[in-house]
């Protein structure tokens, strides 16, 4: 019987364009001391480390190694992991499989990017294959037009929903304390901004952000001391896509099915969720533009194909709404890239905690999803919960 | 704390020896011939552009039944590259603005492939639009996609496309 | 109880100088290919085949951010679970074995490839010191390498002739195996006359550049039975991270490979490694670092690498051989390095070494590290039978 | 925010030298030169802008020392790795210090710094707990040995990062060799 995984201690940094006031080290200890206040923990009671980045955004090879002395990993065991936008995602299930292993009793787990080292742009566009399509390629914006195209044509709809959607979630990043922008929008402002690859503007793309998020995983035992009731960490599920879909300008001609809807489904099988709308309370999506948000809203069946647009234009995500999601104001507010997968679990857990203060959604949250996605169109999802499993 | 804060600047500089393997050389050596080369999945049948070793949906080995592809094709989707962005493999800006497109080759509907368009094929390019590659002249001509000089728009079968 | 884990299938490439006709996809297809193969199973999701793939490379090494991308299609990523770790392989199977014990995977593949031919990998392990204080100095790891030797060494009185012994004994060990990179054997003298790279290490005691990959099949015991008629269970593993900055940590104290073999000796019900253990395959970038490291998994005391050098205890035919596959001076690529541990101490436990075969070996040690002057140590130990 | 404004990524990028994307080795098996250059910044902190700025405008070199196991740090670090707490207690150190390893690369790496023979190693300053990495110079490679007494050669030039120390020198006056030696 695998052992039951609690989230018991979350800390973050307030996310910023730039740190220049800290190191990498300085700026990863800040979200490990308050996670570790928060579970009323010492780093001696932490029987390994997990940590994630994307090793060439800051340059450094073997970014751990490097980061010991702050995250305090000094003589504990643990490693690095990186999957790109999942990174953060990966991190957190690799801790759950090492708590549900039963050999830890507690694991901290650390995403961090500090994107003020280059231009991440430039960092990203090494994903590419050097031969094929990396000296021709520019950013991921293309993919969230493709999807927005995609979107339009099949739902029949126009650019106002992904405007909205993004308004609702600078609304919500207002507050959060933590969040990178705070932007007051109207969905004028939106539709004004730039074009970056039509429809997608500015305004609906994730900025880079600096930022580490960690958290503290226990067994069952462990969670029972606990100051703060635990969230519990159900299940988990990953799925990645064939390369083929990351070529090509990242436009399939003849899609199969996603990674998501494929997770989501795998997720909601074996948890008996026949209705994810009704029987999770919020969301956290990981959606780096507004317009993934539409689309997505479907593959992870919160609603039927061609109503997502509906639901936003009743605002029915808000924080009062009945379908609640991005209440942290979302990767369109805060991307530390390799820190926003944790953040989307953290964010999650304070919503089941209760303690999402002015960001707190309205309604009683006893279930969250949370999901880290890749430009890859890889996807890792959390279920969480309340109630013990 | 009252200190003036610094930074320190590393320049990462590495030269890397890559391989393109038997496939994606195939492919490469084929830019150079002037060809746009496909391979097929022995069990599902679908091209792979650029060629792989593998099927990623059925985990077969890529047979070497090579497909020349059309250099004629539709456009399914595109983007202007407008901002400026260093471009880590030229250590340097690279030259913007630039427009992006994939594109559907006759004969191969199941992928797209991708590459610029020509200046004023990009200034009225919509999907579904006809394009065709214009390679460089054979002296020209290296064994990479800048062997391709970019598509063009052509008038000949004009396909209706769902336009935004 | 925790639930057992056993390696199903093992597979590995040649070591060669360079490899120049493979993509970096092609490389990693040629192990997952044979793992596949030889074990009969599939990727599936019905619990009858492979649940998940958890693979090991690098961005900096491969060239390429998010590595694994190389990787998904031949190994099974296409919607189904791939995650990459970014240190040595050893961890990567470190990690599939915890994946297999928390319950949620029965069956896992693991894959490690690099090519170290790719790139100047003193460049790329510049990016691994920290950028204020040691990058600027224009260090790598062989220069730190030769830092901690001379200090190893002088606090001893480690003497370059024992140093020259393990690239001895491992080119003679090389030589058995028909994978290694074939570059023959060498005397004592021949060590001592190269040149050096870096005193006190001499060209010939380093490892060389090298390209290849690994791949395990991993299962859970009961699965393990159906698949395998040659049973090698993984009973420990221990990992430990060491400060990072080389200045702040006795070099000549491998501590954090202590506390990862600590962990795995006590989780495998090891208490006298030298009499418990048969066969030790370990990851020694330099030929100093083998004797370093047999002090830090307990095979002898504090500085008494040279002397179970010397003993002949350590040597193929000896009580608790050391790589006898050759080791990594044998030519075998970083992050790759700790996976073909794994697989060399499988083949040992199955009886399948051909003639670098440790007579009545059960029980294998495989150790992997990373980082300069090995600052983070991974070690497992893997039994024969069920 | 204070102090000087961070360089900018235009500025940051011009730091780099163009050169084209590929040269090819080989079409059959094809294989090309490729390159992967990034310019990065990275901003050291309270803790190091600190040391560098006491050994740019006044040629200090400063340790710090942790409160709880009393090491002190050189190079300084924010948390001390063994105690994880946060460190304040500046300590000055050196500039006379002890060798406890040296090594002469005879390899040649564009990253190298501009000095011949190239030598590094690691020296504890006086009063400092831990050894730092740097360079040897003004010494015959030959006659290096641990134990042997150094000193710091500050930069002229000084900049704000751990070249404003130019090297290590031997120190060869009678009265500043420690009287043991360690073993």
């Amino acid at each position: 019987m695998p052992e039951r995984v609690a989230i018991v201690g979350i800390g973050q940094t307030e996310h910023q364009y730039m740190r220049p006031d800290v190191n990498h080290e300085e700026m990863i200890h800040e979200a490990v001391e308050r996670a570790l206040q928060d579970a009323e923990m010492n780093i001696h009671e932490i029987d390994t480390v997990l940590m994630t980045n994307m090793d060439l955004f800051e340059g450094h090879y073997l970014a751990d190694a490097m980061s010991v002395d702050g995250a305090g990993m000094y003589g504990r065991p643990g490693f690095k992991l990186n999957t790109g936008g999942t990174s953060g995602g990966t991190a957190v299930a690799a801790a759950w499989h090492h708590i549900a292993s039963g050999v830890f009793e507690t694991v901290l787990v650390i995403g961090w990017q500090k994107q003020d080292a280059t231009p991440s742009i430039a960092a990203l566009a090494t994903a590419r294959e050097p031969f094929y399509d990396r000296g021709l390629a520019a950013g991921a914006v293309g993919i969230f037009a493709s999807m927005a195209l995609q979107y339009m044509q099949e739902a029949g709809c126009g650019e106002e929903p992904a405007a909205l959607a993004r308004v609702i979630m600078a609304d919500h990043a207002r507050r959060n304390p933590y969040s990178h922008l705070k932007l007051d929008l109207t969905v004028e402002d939106v539709l004004a901004s730039r074009v970056l690859v039509w429809p997608v503007r500015l305004l609906h793309m994730s900025p880079t952000s600096c930022g580490a998020c960690a958290l503290v995983l226990s067994n069952e035992g462990r969670a029972r001391r606990s100051p703060k009731p635990p969230v519990w960490i159900v299940d988990t599920e990953t799925a990645h896509r064939e390369q083929s879909v990351w070529r090509g300008g990242c436009v399939e001609p003849a899609p199969g099915p996603t990674a998501i809807e494929v997770a989501a489904s795998r997720l909601y099988n074996r948890n008996g969720i026949g209705h994810p709308s009704r029987e999770i309370d919020v969301w956290e999506l990981y959606t780096p533009s507004s317009w993934a948000l539409l689309p997505w809203m479907e593959l992870f069946s919160i609603c039927e194909k061609g109503r997502a647009w509906r639901l936003v234009e009743k605002e029915l995500i808000r924080l009062d709404g009945p379908i609640p999601i991005e209440p942290s104001g979302g990767v369109v507010s805060t991307n530390p890239i390799g820190a926003s997968g944790v953040i989307r679990v953290a964010e999650a857990a304070l919503q089941i905690r209760g303690e999402g203060g002015e960001r707190q959604v309205h309604k009683e949250v006893r279930t969250a999803l949370a999901s880290a996605w890749g430009a890859c169109h890889w996807i890792v999802i959390f279920l969480l919960s309340k109630d013990r499993p | 704390m009252d200190e003036q804060l610094l930074e320190i600047i590393h320049i990462m500089d590495l030269r890397y020896r890559w391989s393109a393997g038997p496939h994606l050389g195939e492919f490469l050596r084929g830019l150079k011939a002037g060809k746009i080369l496909a391979n097929r999945c022995p069990r599902c049948g679908r091209h792979q552009l650029p060629p792989t070793p593998v099927c990623g949906r059925c985990h077969v080995a890529m047979g070497t039944d090579w497909v020349e592809l059309s250099p004629r094709g539709t456009v399914i989707s595109f983007s202007h590259v407008v901002d400026p962005m260093y471009d880590a493999g030229i250590g340097g800006m690279r030259p913007v603005p630039y427009t992006l497109a994939s594109i559907v080759l006759d004969g191969a509907s199941d992928v797209a492939f991708f590459h610029r368009l020509e200046e004023s094929t990009a200034q009225r390019v919509r999907q579904g639009m006809r394009v065709e590659a214009v390679f460089r002249p054979p002296s020209e001509r290296e064994g990479t996609m800048e062997d391709i000089l970019h598509f063009r728009a052509i008038e000949e079968n004009e396909k209706r496309g769902g336009s935004p | 109880m925790p639930r057992g884990v056993a390696v199903v299938a093992v597979a590995q490439t040649r070591y060669e100088s360079s490899k120049p006709s493979q993509h970096l996809q092609d490389l990693a297809l040629e192990p997952v290919q044979e793992v596949l193969s030889v074990s009969g199973l599939q990727f599936r999701e019905d619990g009858k085949g492979i649940d998940a793939t958890i693979s090991c490379s690098q961005d900096h090494w491969d060239g390429w951010t998010i590595s694994s991308k190389n990787i998904i299609d031949g190994a099974g990523g296409h919607l189904r679970p791939e995650e990459k770790v970014a240190v040595d392989g050893a961890y990567a199977l470190y990690y599939a074995t915890l994946c297999i014990m928390g319950g949620h995977y029965d069956c896992v593949l693991v894959v490690a490839h690099t090519k170290e031919s790719q790139v100047d990998g003193r460049l790329v392990e510049n990016m691994g010191m920290e950028p204020l204080f040691s990058r600027p100095l224009g260090m790598d790891f062989t220069s730190c390498a030769a830092l901690q030797a001379r200090i190893y060494m002088r606090r001893y009185g480690i003497l370059p002739e024992q140093c020259a012994r393990v690239v001895v004994k491992s080119r003679r060990c090389s030589c058995l195996n028909p994978k290694a990179l074939a570059q023959g054997s060498v005397s004592v003298e021949e060590v001592l006359a190269s040149p050096y790279l870096a005193d006190p290490i001499h060209e010939m005691e380093t490892k060389p550049v090298a390209d290849g990959a690994c791949a395990v099949i991993l299962a859970e015991e009961g699965k393990a039975r159906r698949w395998t008629d040659k049973p090698v269970m993984i009973e420990g593993l221990g990992s430990s991270y060491d400060r990072h900055y080389p200045g702040y940590r006795d070099l000549a104290d491998p501590s954090a490979l202590r506390e990862a073999a600590r962990r795995a000796y006590a989780m495998a019900g090891i208490d006298d490694p030298p009499r418990d253990l048969h066969v030790v395959e370990l990851s020694e970038y330099f030929a100093y670092q083998e004797l370093l490291w047999t002090e830090g998994l307990g095979l002898c005391g504090p500085g008494e690498g040279g002397q179970l050098l010397d003993s002949g205890a350590s040597s193929l035919g000896g009580e608790i051989p050391v790589n006898p596959s050759g080791g990594l001076l044998s030519g075998v690529p970083v992050n790759v390095a700790g996976l073909n541990r794994a697989v060399e101490a499988t083949l040992q436990l199955r009886g399948e070494a051909g003639a670098r075969q440790v007579e009545g070996a059960e029980r294998a040690l495989v150790h992997g590290t990373g980082g300069a002057c090995g600052q983070m140590h991974c070690v497992l130990v893997l039994r024969r039978g069920w | 925010m204070r102090g000087p404004r961070p360089t900018s990524y235009r500025d940051l990028v011009r730091r780099v030298a163009p050169a084209p994307r590929f040269r090819i080795l080989s079409l059959d098996p094809y294989a090309a030169e490729g390159r992967l250059v990034m310019p990065y910044r990275y901003f050291p902190g309270p803790v190091a802008s600190h040391f560098f700025k006491a050994l740019r405008d006044e040629g200090r070199i400063l340790g710090i020392r942790c409160s709880q196991c009393q090491t002190v740090y050189l190079p300084p670090e924010g948390i001390c790795g063994r105690c994880f707490r946060r460190l304040h207690q500046w300590v000055e150190v050196g500039p006379k210090g002890t060798l406890l390893s040296y090594t002469r690369p005879r390899y040649v790496l564009d990253i190298h710094p501009r000095i011949q023979p190239l030598l590094f190693g690691i020296i504890r300053l006086d009063g400092a707990d831990t050894g730092l990495l740097h360079l040897l110079g003004e010494v015959d490679p030959d006659r290096l040995e641990i134990g042997m007494r150094v000193r710091a050669v500050l930069a002229e030039e000084r900049q704000g990062s751990i070249m404003d120390i130019h090297y290590f020198r031997p120190l060869h006056d009678g009265p500043e060799v420690p009287r043991e030696r360690r073993a």
